[in-house]
């Protein structure tokens, strides 16, 4: 075992799946001789030369649709965008091939490729390098959209990911991506795309995020908890395909619910989520289902992200909120 | 590889000339055998017969939206001929002659057109094509996706990717040829310049004089081809396979051609284009122009002719109704194909689906 | 007055328009001397001169990133995309500058422009050519996402949209655009963009929808009246900013709610309205608000597209079975 | 116009060599006047000094992520002087010498890279410069349009646009200059050619030549000029835009130079490139060139250069003061300006927000 923050993850499961299946390449704007600007795919090269991992021209477009044609081709590619917000781009490879191939070829042309994304705000960094936008993606029929928050499942899902034999779209919190090391075990290993986790168990509320607002989920959850207010703390972990047999439990059993996360609110994750407990939960609804969410406003420069991102705080207040709503 | 027929002066290649005689300066070019120039009229053919047949059942009510490739066929009938049949072939998606080379059923391109997805089955490894790709221009990076592989993997094997005029102005055909100067990819771009982009004539889409001349900006050659010529367009992409095998990178052919008919059957082009114009390229017509040679050279008489064209006829009816009767895409299929397996939301929601439509499947 | 058809009626906007504003441009694809594809733009060029309706190269991100530019120096463009489908190619145009201009400079730089293009299915069209995916657009933000469903409305609101100082993607229901014609003013007039219009009053259901699918649930809330069920019928117009009070205020008054649309369902426009009155009228609900829209699934080809929008009688149905909820 | 400078034979355009003399067969181009090249010179002393001031700030953790401009001075410099104040100016992002010649206050520089929007706020008919663009190369479209914008209303105005030389591999910049080169609009695409996308080499960019060779693809002219010598700069810069002018269309300027220091001050550059290579190009500075140009003519003495480093220095601390006290962005600012006036659903949601914050504005 090693102890690891979530980009050590990222590079663990690469170095491990390139050891193991030599149709996996990784490429990217500084990916090769950098390492990555955030060194996710340091010392690859190094280790498997030039053809398996290696810098591009600047063109996310070209960088993706390149890739979807070495996937057809059999190999299995893992590119970078340097940051999620670089990803527009790319956007009409994306929905015009990349989620389409296999339905467009009825299964003879498939796409098993990963597009890597450092995602989330609150690193203070420039204009468009803060972007939640993973609804966007979702929204894609033909798209899996999986979102880490430790560095244990970032390894495992980045590693099922590059197994699946469908398009992933891996969205890495960047805020998260130094902030804690944790036991992450040396060989490969899976964790299922299309599972959320059960991160803590509760009966008053089922409170779902993921990703970058894991961690303040995670803290507002045990902060409740000394409180005597008993939370079920959800990482939904795959965006789409989402898990919802174990959301509706959950609200089936807890009565309410609180969805955050770090993207625009309106047709945001949230909403998705909300709907669909409304309906299949929607006897067991003893208080509105509510979101706390990014606005729907541009992700602000450094100097006002905080008036952005969910605080702890705000979760706490919010839910102590819908535990006293009395219809 | 091209330097008699440099496109920025004014260059540009042909062969066999209107009249079906074959410039004999040219003997250093690599030339399609009798055999092959008779396969290459055969297939010119019926491509022929079967695209007219296909705008006339969209006359008829019978066809949705077709895009004839009349007057164009000689660009991938020559430059598929060209290369093995294992190499990658990316359409854009006038590309009938060229599917026809490769024995691709003449029932699967109408079963596309028929607006059902089988149309783009295209067994991976028994025909190495990829389906029309709809958004302009989009396909190219696949193919050099494609061609990246090939050399990783140290096959010898290329690609050939074809993209409109109006295709070339997209940021797409930038980037991919970008790719694959830096990489040096094994990979030939077939641009098929037949003058619009619907309504949009070719000076109105870019201020170059030629095509073909794009090529040097990244950093390889491009060479202007008489696209109503098979040899021309058979020997430039002959030279430039054997360029990509050898390790020596990509290279544009622009297929200076016509398209003879419409847009789509949709399109009505007496709106942008004069007739004196589309009478002047009839003369330049692929076809009438191999039927010369085939004929001069005694290949096939005029009977047989008479004889392929009855029987191409037959074939493209029988293709239709082939195609007419194929199997209609189902509801489970509308869902089955979006992933390798079926997500449980996704499971669910057929299901809604089939209890709204009372069952179907 | 005349009678006009949906695409008569964005031409006769369009004609209106130019002729009051000469800051008013149109361009795209086709637009020019063949005045579009389908239509739209005929005559304008004759009308107003190769200046002013033009043809552009084949580049959707060029033609939207040229048209923020002119925008930028206070003309008015009105691109055309031939396609909803062929937007994606503008989509880093649309996000990163279109969406941003305003905010990004603090209001000194604005993007007073159109993007209009046909969206929805049902015309037996190529691949790429039947997309529904206003939900991508209306996530954005920064831009409002406009769609009407009469020739009155289209003119209205196109008209709106232009002189609108923000950016507004106009997408045209093209299989409505010659389905009937109904009396169009021949002057200017306006349609506030960001309200609602309640098509039929009623007291037992809300039923929401817009564009594509407004003729069936026309025709629902027509067949379910006769059968002396009371549909309240809103027609939602604006799909960003949406018109959020006219929706709760009606859901409190039904209790039920029915949101129908052709795009795909998970984080689709349905599930933000569901979301939003489930919080905003929870206590007023007497059976879970419910959507009928497109699967998550690629829009089929013609032979399978029937398997794929809502018909008159599913909505019909669903709304019967809403009824009959019992808890 | 630029025959002589054909970038296709190698020709590259230099008028002040490395040791400060003007190269005197050159004398029909046109050259700064000795009041501009004083006035070149101090904003060059201003942009080094204000630059290597933002990288010690950042150092003392006083500044976030910051991109140094340092041996790139020249090229903005000497083409905003060659171009009308009233001319649209459109950045990427290593333009602070250009925007020092339009007068806009250093301060503003500095509150953007603080993280202040309005770091943006160039109001908009007092500067006519679009504020920096984080999405590579996405801003050459809107320079297109905006030119557009001035030919159609005939004003004679022209638009320049900068980008990188890894901008130039982005889709934007082939549509851009295809856009352009069809409408014969009047701009000026000036590229940067520093070697280097962070530590991605020029050579794995783009496989052609030279950058400047790109342009003849689009039926234009392109000519490469030294980056670091800022009258070369000026007289292609100051030659183009006359021939914008004229309404004979576009050119593509690349500007051959060098980043001295890191990508941004995030970046550690000894990890890509060689130490020889950064001293060679040291000897090759724009700013040590021209001093020695200034001193030779007499234009100005080394004590009053002493003189203006000092005042440059206080000068970028006073900026820095400036811009790091002023008002924060409000959480009212940051929902006030997505639309021209706040939609209801958005209005809810900053009062949602102010109640989280508790009453925060
Ligand atoms: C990205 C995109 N934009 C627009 C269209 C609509 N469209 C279909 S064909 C076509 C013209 C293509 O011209 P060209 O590349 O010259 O090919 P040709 O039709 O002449 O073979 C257009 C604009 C499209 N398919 N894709
Ligand atoms: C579309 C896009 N992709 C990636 C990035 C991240 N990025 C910022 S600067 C840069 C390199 C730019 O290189 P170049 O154009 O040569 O400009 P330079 O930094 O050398 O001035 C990259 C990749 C970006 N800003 N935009
Ligand atoms: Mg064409
Ligand atoms: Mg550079």
């Amino acid at each position: 075992m090693q102890a690891l923050t979530i980009i050590a993850a990222v590079n663990d499961a690469l170095m491990t799946e390139m050891q193991i299946d030599p149709e996996v390449v990784t490429f990217g704007e500084d990916v090769g001789v950098e390492g990555g600007v955030f060194r996710a795919t340091v010392n690859l090269q190094k280790k498997f030369g030039k053809k398996r991992c290696f810098d591009t021209p600047l063109a996310e477009n070209a960088i993706v649709g390149t890739a979807l044609g070495m996937a057809i081709a059999g190999l299995r590619p893992v590119v970078e965008i340097q940051f999620s917000g670089f990803a527009y781009p790319a956007f009409n490879q994306i929905i015009g091939h990349v989620s389409r191939m296999r339905n467009r070829t009825r299964g003879t042309l498939t796409a098993p490729m990963v597009i890597r994304m450092p995602y989330s705000g609150g690193i203070r960094a420039l204009e468009m390098h803060s972007e939640s936008m993973e609804a966007l993606f979702a929204h894609i029929p033909g798209i899996k959209v999986v979102i880490p928050s430790t560095p244990y499942e970032t390894k495992g899902l980045l590693i099922s990911a590059i197994r699946d034999d469908d398009p992933v779209i891996f969205m890495e919190p960047k805020r998260l991506y130094r902030a804690f090391k944790q036991e992450v075990p040396e060989e490969a290993y899976t964790i299922p795309i299309g599972k959320a986790r059960i991160v803590q168990e509760g009966t008053q509320i089922t409170l779902v995020s993921y990703g970058s607002q894991m961690k303040e989920a995670r803290e507002a959850a045990q902060l409740l908890q000394q409180e005597g207010i008993s939370v079920e703390l959800i990482d939904l972990r795959t965006i789409y395909p989402y898990d919802k047999a174990t959301i509706v439990d959950s609200v089936k059993k807890t009565g309410r619910l609180l969805a955050v996360h770090e993207g625009p609110r309106s047709f945001g994750v949230a909403a998705e989520i909300i709907s669909t407990i409304t309906k299949d939960a929607f006897e067991y609804l003893e208080a509105p289902p509510t979101r706390l969410t990014g606005a729907d406003t541009i992700f602000p420069l450094p100097g006002a992200e905080h008036h952005y991102m969910i605080q702890t705080s705000h979760i706490v207040n919010t839910i102590r909120e819908i535990l006293q709503y009395q219809p | 590889m091209f330097e008699n027929y440099d496109p920025r002066e004014g260059k540009r290649l042909q062969i066999l000339n209107e009249e079906g005689q074959l410039n004999t300066d040219l003997q250093d070019m690599p030339l399609l055998t009798n055999k092959q120039a008779l396969e290459a009229y055969k297939i010119m053919v019926l491509t022929r017969v079967a695209d007219e047949w296909a705008v006339s059942l969209n006359r008829q009510g019978r066809m949705p939206t077709y895009p004839p490739v009349k007057g164009q066929e000689a660009n991938s009938i020559g430059s598929i001929l060209a290369i093995k049949s294992d190499d990658w072939f990316v359409q854009a998606f006038r590309e009938l002659g060229g599917l026809l080379i490769r024995e691709v059923p003449l029932s699967q391109h109408y079963l596309y057109y028929l607006g059902n997805e089988m149309g783009s089955y295209y067994e991976r490894d028994k025909y190495h094509i990829l389906p029309i790709s709809v958004p302009i221009a989009s396909q190219l990076p696949h193919a050099v996706g494609l061609a990246y592989a090939e050399q990783y993997r140290g096959t010898k094997k290329i690609a050939i990717v074809f993209n409109g005029d109006g295709g070339t102005s997209v940021g797409d055909f930038h980037e991919s040829l970008n790719f694959a100067g830096v990489w040096k990819a094994p990979i030939i771009f077939y641009v098929q310049n037949n003058q619009y982009a619907i309504s949009v004539p070719r000076h109105s889409q870019t201020a170059s004089t030629t095509i073909a001349e794009k090529a040097f900006g990244y950093g390889f050659e491009g060479i202007q081809v008489d696209g109503n010529d098979v040899f021309a367009v058979y020997a430039a992409t002959k030279i430039a396979a054997a360029h990509a095998r050898k390790g020596n990178g990509p290279t544009l052919i622009e297929g200076f051609t016509y398209r003879l008919g419409a847009h789509t059957t949709a399109d009505d082009p007496t709106r942008y284009r004069e007739d004196d114009e589309v009478a002047d390229w009839i003369k330049r017509d692929p076809l009438i122009r191999l039927e010369k040679y085939v004929l001069q050279k005694k290949l096939i008489s005029e009977k047989q002719i008479e004889k392929l064209r009855q029987d191409a006829k037959k074939q493209a009816v029988a293709a239709f109704e082939e195609a007419d009767n194929f199997q209609k895409e189902s509801l489970d299929n509308t869902f089955r194909y979006t992933f390798k397996s079926l997500p449980p939301i996704m499971a669910e929601q057929l299901e809604q689906r089939r209890q709204l439509e009372g069952g179907s499947r």
